[in-house]
């Protein structure tokens, strides 16, 4: 209801009980144009501040085409992720514009219709409703609701039920507690943590479309740059698919709460020129390394209960509780991205997991420090 | 006809030995065994605040833990158990007992009654809600978790199955959950059967459906809603009790059970609990902006439809807290279009508070500045409200820091606002003093300040792809300046209620006297002394409109000659 | 004291029990109750992984149905008998009231002795025995808590405690006991039609 | 008081008159003794079922106990009563009033079309606009059909890829969509108009009929490419412009006529919103009996 009445349209007049009607008119037409002023200053003097705060608020964001370290919603790298941020901007600018035109109303009522020193002891007039006014804001959020919804369904019919073409790729992604396991079921590849996908591009597009399980509990798969977030529910599979359009590292992580350490469990996502990936996958297909100088720690591995949780191909240990290690110095960060993969972390991983994750459900082995050592000198070869 | 006239309560005095300081164990005793409304009413809003000041404090722990990335204030663990408390805290312990408190005290008061329909059930609904707080917090001392003695629940106060189940939360943390929330259910169970009865049965004369203050009709459509939404969760609690105890497989995904089932069962519950804080507050509103607007309330039978509107509708729209569940592109486009008339009659509620400022002489005590403050956070609220329901956006949103933002909003920035600004306003009515107005605004601008500095920002990481529910977070993702200006705002907000408390403290003693009708008001309730006696009227009082004192004050000029 | 005219039509100010609106008020709550059990029976119908499913082992129980929707009729009667201020026949009805129920207990818990005892269902062998147990548990102890309650009624009865002007509570008590027969007829369909 | 009910039903509203005692339920412990029973009974399963034993005691004493209190008789207890005349006064005995023309008093909202009014509009305006609709199909697309799909089909469906002969044949589904979309806008503007043309200071067919659809198409114009791409790259501007303005003609013209406008720009702005506005006191000799001066 923008503009709705100018002060001088709404002429008071007083009960039986006094005429002072006329004198009152006259100081009100005076305090008016002074009340304006104060007004005006009163909501410069709070939107300002307020104004710079937001601002100073939104500053990080970061809005920028490519991969960044702050994962923003508002810089998407691939299709869902845009159409998501294009209808963002639409519902932004509706609600804005709600939000100015009843949050201006509101502002205004209230300082210009606030108690004055100079107000007599009357009541103002009683106003009980208006079917007319009442009517038409009941039917013009309707409209408004009508227009929302027609968008918000062709975006959700578009991302939801696309249509998987033949040169997708496949992921099937199963959530354990607190790690991320990558199966590529037509190319046999089994990793974790670090997804790498390849490239794809209006010429030639290569979507990646990822298959949801969970091995345990809820979690959620969120990659904000590229997609919504899916979650991953047992004995309830779910689908997603991206096809980003730039090559980089996109972080993100779970988004579902699933236990202790919920928090560290973080997601990265490699996208690889089509070279890349192809030598990724030639890597990845590669059984594991036999390097007979760390036959020791490979000896431990096996030995212990590593094998229990753990797979390495081409050993005894076909674990399946914690993640694949046959290929695991081709990974940038271990416990699932709670530290970078160096010698010594690995060392501070066995020893003692709660030291990066605490509630991780890798055990403390009890394992001496010599042992330690030719453990991840065995696990350093794994590439 | 005997009554032409509106037979207003004297200043009553109740018998001298009821009023006189009594020894201590006397004195307990007599709140112990009360059925009085009235007392049940302060007993509520008084354990209320107790457990926000301690829900309180756990929200100040989990900020200081995220004040700077790889913190160790709190473990992770300790972290975990904060955040399920302070959520199933405020949600249980606080919200809906002070609400409830509130309607406890003043809903008799409103309708012209002297005490609820049932006083001795509302003393047990009482002592029933109270005694499942205390078992649920007895969990940090008796409670057996994976980590040992003294584990708190620590699922997250939605519970989401399998979680809950005995292979991933061992020992008894998440069984103190089920049974205190069972216990508590059904005392709140009691206490919506009874506002019911009340009001349908106990009403003065003349006090017909459509005279009754916007409150009463508020807290009508309350707990007809709370019937309908609180015994589902019971419900499922028992399911989940069942699983944990005899070995049950509702939510036992290995053996064919479905984890999404208790999500629905969850939110058919969560979603209208929301409705169930956030009308009363609806209530609250509609009492006091009028009052210090100097109108009546702008559209009172618009009022009433858009209330009843929003309950039934708010039965159609949990699984909008499922989009990202895996539904299917219909099932999310009719859960867009649900959600999205909400705001319809939400919004007719908003223009109609406007439309009563819109020409009234608005006086800016603490009660107003509450109120006022309320009408602008609730707009954003609804508005995030919207971004949320459109599906998409939500896939990105869900779970994130945007989503903590948006519904504080609506439990602080319009509940918590709103239940300060009915402390403010009724506190002289229940103790006969004054609120100190100084103090009152101190605290108002302080945690308005707080409130925004806090969940402004909340908003922003949200965008930045913040999930909620992390006890620490990677230091390069651009969070940290955000999260400890978050931090602040909490910091800021916890003054703030600690100022309300020593107002609440300090007024009671040294308060100026109020009178009893210290702001001018309509309803019933401020024909009674301050504090009204036991038996609330002397006289049935006998009512001709929505504002009954209105009528007195102006006969030249009643309300009930327009009212059709 | 301040007084205002008021319109002279004098309407008579009637308001609903209070009784009889609490007593709605926690039907419609239990219904809500009974409803989410509903569904997640409905839900899991056929989803069990193992055996034994409701087809193997659950017989129809017309017998124990007429049993119990016909103590709503005789409740009926006991109701219109402590009306008309005759205490022998409501008496009469009422202890009969008693005794349809309690075959209806009974017959249950030779059904689920049969059930657990020859067939090997029980809660924790699969989706079916949960839900069922927890489903029909539920409104067995529905039927139990109104048996108690109709029997101390009785008891006062006998003593000579219920008199005519109590015909409002009782009336106010048996809907209750209508309703756990509703409940009943929602129960057996989706259980032993529908399910089965 | 427990028993208010049934004393006022049995009463007629005569309630204890000053001086009196009023009956207030007596105090009890019995609830509180049942609910921690309840609460015990629960706590014993997570800690020993002597607990829960103990609880259950607990709760049968309760009950009893609760059941005495009420059975055969409600406990009461008596409170004498002080009563004192007590004034209920205002400092503001001034009550302002709104302004209206002398011939507006009796009825209010002044000025307002029926809300039928606005349905009937919307209706008629629904019916006229499907003729230019069917034009263009018919002289741009050689099918009748093309319009009806745009909405049905395309504007609504999942519908990135379809094809213009697609559009142009007949589908069920479309038709009943693109009918609810249709009827359903048609009648919540018809609604607006009703509502919104009275207030509107002069020429609402002008205004609602030519400048609205205007405005409107013109907002749509902007927002259709996010609204739905498919539809935007289809829909001819031209021709939108037309039915809409059709069906702004048309509904403006019946809801003003059903209305009988009466010209009301001397009226205020709230007056021609149609609040209704107390303080007409002599000119509602029908709305109450007629007020007592001697209370004054």
């Amino acid at each position: 209801m923008a503009g709705v009445s100018r002060p001088s349209s709404f002429t008071p007049r007083v009960s039986d009980l006094s005429r002072k009607s006329i004198t009152r008119n006259l100081a009100r037409k005076q305090m008016q144009s002074r009340m304006r002023e104060y007004g005006e200053r009163a909501i410069r003097l709070i939107s300002v501040p307020f104004l710079c705060f937001v601002a100073t608020c939104a500053a990080p964001i970061a809005w920028a085409d490519g991969p960044q370290s702050s994962p923003s919603i508002f810089a998407p790298a691939s299709t869902p992720a845009s159409s998501i941020q294009d209808l963002s901007w639409f519902v932004l600018a509706i609600t804005g514009g709600i939000f100015v035109t009843v949050g201006g109303l509101l502002a205004w009522a209230i300082v210009r219709y606030r108690a004055r020193k100079t107000d007599d002891d009357s009541e103002p007039a009683q106003i009980y409703g208006s079917t007319q006014v009442e009517l038409a804001w009941t039917v013009i959020p309707i409209l408004i609701v009508v227009v929302l919804f027609l968008t918000t369904a062709r975006i959700i019919f578009a991302i939801q039920d696309a249509p998987k073409p033949q040169v997708a790729l496949d992921v099937t992604v199963v959530g354990h507690q607190f790690w991320w396991e990558f199966r590529y079921p037509k190319l046999g590849i089994v990793t974790a943590n670090e997804l790498h996908v390849p490239v794809s591009s209006a010429l030639e597009p290569r979507p990646t479309f990822l298959h949801l399980l969970s091995a345990d509990v809820d979690h959620s798969f969120w990659v904000p740059q590229l997609a919504g977030k899916t979650d991953l529910i047992p004995n309830h599979p779910n689908d997603m698919w991206i096809d980003p359009r730039h090559t980089g590292l996109y972080v993100g992580q779970c988004a579902q709460f699933c236990g202790v350490e919920h928090a560290k469990m973080l997601l990265r996502v490699y996208v690889d020129t089509p070279e890349e990936f192809d030598a990724w996958v030639k890597q990845q297909r590669q059984r594991g390394t036999q390097d007979s100088s760390v036959a020791a720690g490979r000896h431990i591995f096996e030995t212990q209960a590593c094998t229990n949780c753990h797979t390495i191909a081409g050993t005894a240990a076909m674990g399946t509780f914690g993640p694949d290690l046959t290929h695991l110095e081709s990974r940038a960060t271990i416990a699932s991205g709670a530290a970078p993969n160096t010698p010594g972390n690995l060392h501070a991983w066995i020893q003692d997991p709660d030291h990066f994750k605490p509630g991780a459900l890798m055990p403390a082995m009890q394992l001496s420090d010599e042992q330690i050592s030719e453990l991840v000198a065995y696990l350093t070869t794994l590439h | 006809m005997a009554d032409q006239t509106l037979p207003i309560a004297g200043s009553l005095e109740v018998t001298p030995q009821r009023h006189s300081p009594a020894l201590l164990p006397e004195w307990l005793h007599g709140w112990v065994v009360t059925v009085d409304h009235k007392r049940l009413g302060i007993l509520y809003v008084v354990y209320s605040i107790f457990f926000l000041l301690v829900a309180g404090a756990e929200a100040l722990a989990i900020r200081i833990q995220l004040a700077w990335p790889n913190n160790h204030f709190l473990s992770p663990e300790l972290y975990n158990e904060m955040f399920t408390m302070h959520g199933t805290t405020m949600v249980f312990l606080v919200g809906m007992p002070i609400l409830f408190g509130f309607a406890n005290y003043l809903v008799p008061l409103m309708i012209g009654a002297r005490d609820m329909a049932f006083p001795r059930l509302n003393a047990f609904s009482f002592w029933m809600t109270a005694f499942g707080g205390l078992l649920l917090y007895y969990s940090f001392i008796g409670g057996f978790g994976l980590y040992g003695m003294g584990a708190a629940p620590d699922v997250g106060w939605w519970a989401y199955a399998p979680l809950t189940a005995k292979a991933f939360s061992p020992g008894h943390a998440t069984d103190y959950w089920a049974l205190a929330l069972i216990v508590s259910g059904f005392g709140t169970l009691g206490t919506a059967i009874n506002v019911i009865a009340t009001t349908l049965s106990m009403r003065c004369r003349g006090m017909s459906l459509l005279r009754m203050p916007l409150f009463v009709w508020l807290m009508l459509v309350v707990s007809g809603l709370t019937l309908v939404t609180i015994t589902p969760l019971t419900a499922a609690q028992i399911m989940l009790t069942i699983d944990r105890y005899l070995g049950g497989h509702f939510f036992d995904t290995q053996a064919g059970g479905s984890a999404v089932v208790w999500m629905h069962f969850f939110w058919i519950f969560g979603h209208p609990e929301v409705y169930v804080l956030v009308m009363p507050v609806f209530g609250i509103a509609s009492e006091i902006i009028p009052v210090f607007s100097r109108k009546a309330i702008f559209g009172y039978p618009a009022m009433v439809a858009a209330s009843v509107a929003i309950a039934f509708v708010s039965l159609g729209v949990w699984a909008h807290h499922m989009f990202t569940v895996g539904m299917t592109s219909v099932g999310n486009a009719f859960f867009v279009l649900s959600t999205m008339l909400v705001g319809i009659p939400t919004g007719i509620k908003i223009f109609n508070w406007v439309a009563t400022i819109w020409g009234g002489k608005i006086r800016f005590a603490t009660p107003m500045l509450f109120c006022l403050a309320f009408l602008f956070q609730f707009l954003i609220a609804g508005l995030t409200g919207i971004m949320l329901s459109v599906a998409p956006w939500n896939w990105q949103l869900h779970n994130s820091y945007f989503v903590i933002a948006h519904f504080h909003y609506v439990l602080v920035g319009a509940i918590v606002f709103n239940i300060f600004a009915a402390i403010y306003y009724w506190y002289p009515k229940v103790t006969g003093r004054m609120l100190s107005e100084t103090l009152g605004k101190w605290h108002f601008w302080l945690f308005l300040i707080g409130f925004h500095v806090t969940f402004d920002t909340m908003h922003f990481v949200g965008f930045m792809g913040m999930p909620r529910s992390i006890y620490t977070y990677e230091p390069d993702r651009g969070w940290n300046h955000l999260n400890f200006i978050i931090s602040i705002g909490g910091m800021i907000q916890g003054i703030a209620v600690l100022l309300f408390a020593w107002n609440l403290v300090q007024s009671y003693f040294r308060g100026k006297k109020a009178g009893n009708d210290p702001w001018d008001a309509w309803t019933l309730e401020w024909s009674t002394p301050s504090p009204p006696p036991a038996y609330n009227f002397a006289t049935d009082p006998v009512v001709h409109s929505r504002r009954p004192l209105w009528d007195l004050k102006h006969p030249e000029d009643p309300d009930w000659k327009y009212e059709a | 004291m301040s007084a205002i005219p008021v319109s002279p039509v004098a309407e008579p100010w009637r308001l609903p029990s209070r009784g009889r609106v609490a007593m709605l008020a926690l039907i419609a709550g239990e219904s809500a109750i009974f409803t989410i059990f509903v569904v997640a029976y409905v839900f899991y119908i056929g989803k069990s992984l193992t055996g034994p499913t409701p087809l193997e082992v659950l017989a129809i129980p017309w017998f124990n149905t007429i049993c119990l929707l016909s103590s709503s009729v005789t409740i009926l009667l006991a109701e219109r008998q402590i009306e008309r201020g005759k205490m022998r026949g409501f008496t009469m009805w009422w202890a009969l009231t008693i005794a349809l129920g309690t075959i209806f207990i009974g017959d249950t818990a030779v059904e689920w002795h049969k059930l657990i005892y020859i067939d090997g269902l029980t809660i924790r062998t699969n989706l079916f025995g949960t839900t069922f147990y927890s489903l029909v548990g539920l409104h067995a102890t529905h039927v139990v808590v109104g048996l108690i309650g109709l029997s101390l009624i009785l008891i006062f009865t006998l003593t000579g405690h219920v008199k005519e002007q109590h015909s409002e509570r009782i009336q106010v008590f048996a809907l209750y006991w209508h309703f756990v027969d509703a409940v009943w007829v929602v129960v057996f369909t989706v259980v032993y039609i529908v399910g089965r | 008081m427990a028993e208010t009910a049934q004393q006022r039903e049995s009463q007629g509203g005569v309630v204890a008159a000053h001086g009196e005692t009023i009956h207030l339920p007596a105090p009890t412990a019995w609830p509180i003794v049942l609910a921690f029973g309840c609460t015990m009974a629960a706590a014993g399963l997570v800690t020993n079922l002597w607990v829960t034993a103990f609880g259950a005691a607990l709760m049968l004493a309760g009950c009893v106990g609760w059941f005495r209190q009420v059975l055969p008789h409600e406990a009461h207890e008596e409170l004498p009563v002080v009563a004192q005349a007590v004034t209920i006064t205002t400092t503001r005995r001034l009550v302002r009033h709104i302004e209206i023309g002398a011939e507006h008093r009796a009825h209010l909202p002044v000025e307002t079309y029926p809300i039928t009014s606005g349905i009937k509009g919307g209706i008629a305006g629904g019916i006229a606009m499907i003729f230019p609709a069917l034009a263009y199909g018919l002289i741009a697309q050689h099918s009748i059909w093309y319009p009806v799909n745009l909405l049905g089909g395309a504007g609504v469906g999942p519908s990135a890829h379809i094809t213009t002969a697609e559009i142009a044949t007949f589908h069920w589904s479309w038709l009943v969509v693109a009918i609810v979309i249709h009827s359903v806008t048609c009648l919540l503007v018809g609604l607006l108009y009703g509502a919104m043309l009275p207030m509107l200071p002069r020429r609402p067919v002008l205004l609602g009929g030519i400048l609205a659809p205007l405005l409107w198409t013109g907002l749509l114009h902007s927002t259709m490419g996010i609204i739905n791409p498919a539809l935007d790259a289809r829909i001819q501007w031209g021709w939108f412009v037309v039915s809409q303005v059709t069906f702004g003609v048309v509904a403006g013209l019946v809801v003003a006529r059903e209305g009988k406008i009466r010209t009301s720009r001397g009226l205020p702005f709230f007056a021609r919103m149609g609040i209704e506005a107390p303080g007409l006191m002599e000119s509602h000799p029908d709305a109450g009996p007629p007020v007592d001066k001697e209370k004054h």
